[in-house]
């Protein structure tokens, strides 16, 4: 399946704000951070949090066709 | 209960007013501005981002749970997005409540789950033209750890 | 760092204009406001009364302790005297520091020990036309106990 | 020795807000009250602090002429 991804502040930097990815049937969160991790290596980014449809995710979580993934980095608003 | 992302200079004023009611007897305000130095560095601005929908709803989460532990629905915060100079509000939140316990620590309750918990980010710009992002744990992506250290199963 | 006792309204963005400065990244604000119930009963209005030479002199004093333990001294506290309306403020704390942490917990030091130690005293106005002094342990005059209780050797 | 008192809130109500007391010598904050307390007798008036020259004093402390005495009522500021 190919899932779109959000990517925010030094992730969109170093990947785009926007990112096509392929995974396999049932991948998970993990899953998903290994595939970016392949296309960022040697960049110096902040281990991220996942989303999935507006929801912080655990790595073990299943990820499905047509839902909203967004790559978080640490955070620092207020 | 209200919360926003706004692109325009808060309005701390309109803030602690909205939240106004004859049964309050106290208010807190709490307002976070871009200061002119983090860790030793001069800071001239902070371009602030938010991944929108999802900061709108973690902060309608947090007034929600503030609500529910300290007994008062009459909280507003509003987060700017963009650009901001030196002095530039970059959070502020009200909370009106009848006794001082509630106001005060619904105040602390929301900084504290907005700095943790909300998808917004930081790009500081320092007086040597240079910019990085920084986070609430007090790294900048310089010095963070290589992304391969959080993923490794 | 500045207190007074003033008669007339509190300007509560004055007192945070007064402790802004570029190296502040929070800034907190306590209004207290007169609310429409005490204990059960409709209150319409409050007169605040003040030992005022002594509670001018407590409130430095307290500045003085929460800049010292807060590492700020960027603290205005105004306490007003006279007779007031709901919903109108009697005190108002405005602190700023270059961390939340100091400008959260110089507030609540600021208004715990105001409300603790500064000799100041109010009587309410209630719908019945009937007034009490009342106090911050939540008791009023007629519910205390007797004087003699307190001085007896 | 004669001393001038100052009174607030309730105490202020019940007995004005200025009182001359007379007082031995070396008399105690301990001593101020009882003899205010005579002053008092019935009234549903609540337990004061004592101010000498406007800092809070304890029961012990001595009065000396000259001084400035007030009674502080229970504080509501706030």
């Amino acid at each position: 399946m190919t899932i779109t991804v959000l990517l925010f502040a030094s992730w969109a930097d170093a990947l785009g704000s926007r990112l096509s990815v392929a995974l396999p049937e049932g991948a998970s969160v993990a899953d998903l951070l290994r595939e970016l991790a392949g296309r960022a290596v040697g960049r110096p980014l902040p281990v991220p949090m996942v989303a999935i449809n507006q929801r912080y995710a655990t790595p073990g979580q299943r990820i499905s066709m047509g839902d909203e993934v967004a790559i978080i980095p640490p955070v620092a608003g207020g | 209960m209200r919360a926003a992302l706004i692109t325009r200079p808060i309005d701390v004023a309109a803030l602690v007013a909205e939240v106004a009611h004859p049964g309050t007897g106290a208010t807190t305000l709490f307002i976070g501005t871009v200061r002119d130095l983090h860790e030793g560095r001069a800071v001239t601005g902070i371009d602030y981002e938010a991944y929108e929908p999802m900061a709108l709803r973690e902060c309608e989460a947090i007034l929600a749970e503030a609500a529910e532990r300290f007994g008062t629905d009459r909280i507003v915060v509003e987060h700017r997005v963009g650009t901001l100079a030196v002095t530039e509000a970059s959070i502020a939140i009200a909370v009106a409540a009848p006794r001082r316990v509630a106001a005060l620590e619904a105040q602390r309750y929301v900084i504290e789950a907005v700095k943790a918990r909300v998808p917004i980010f930081k790009r500081e710009h320092y007086v040597d033209g240079t910019r990085a992002w920084v986070d609430n744990r007090g790294g900048s992506v310089a010095a963070a750890s290589a992304v391969g250290a959080g993923i490794t199963p």
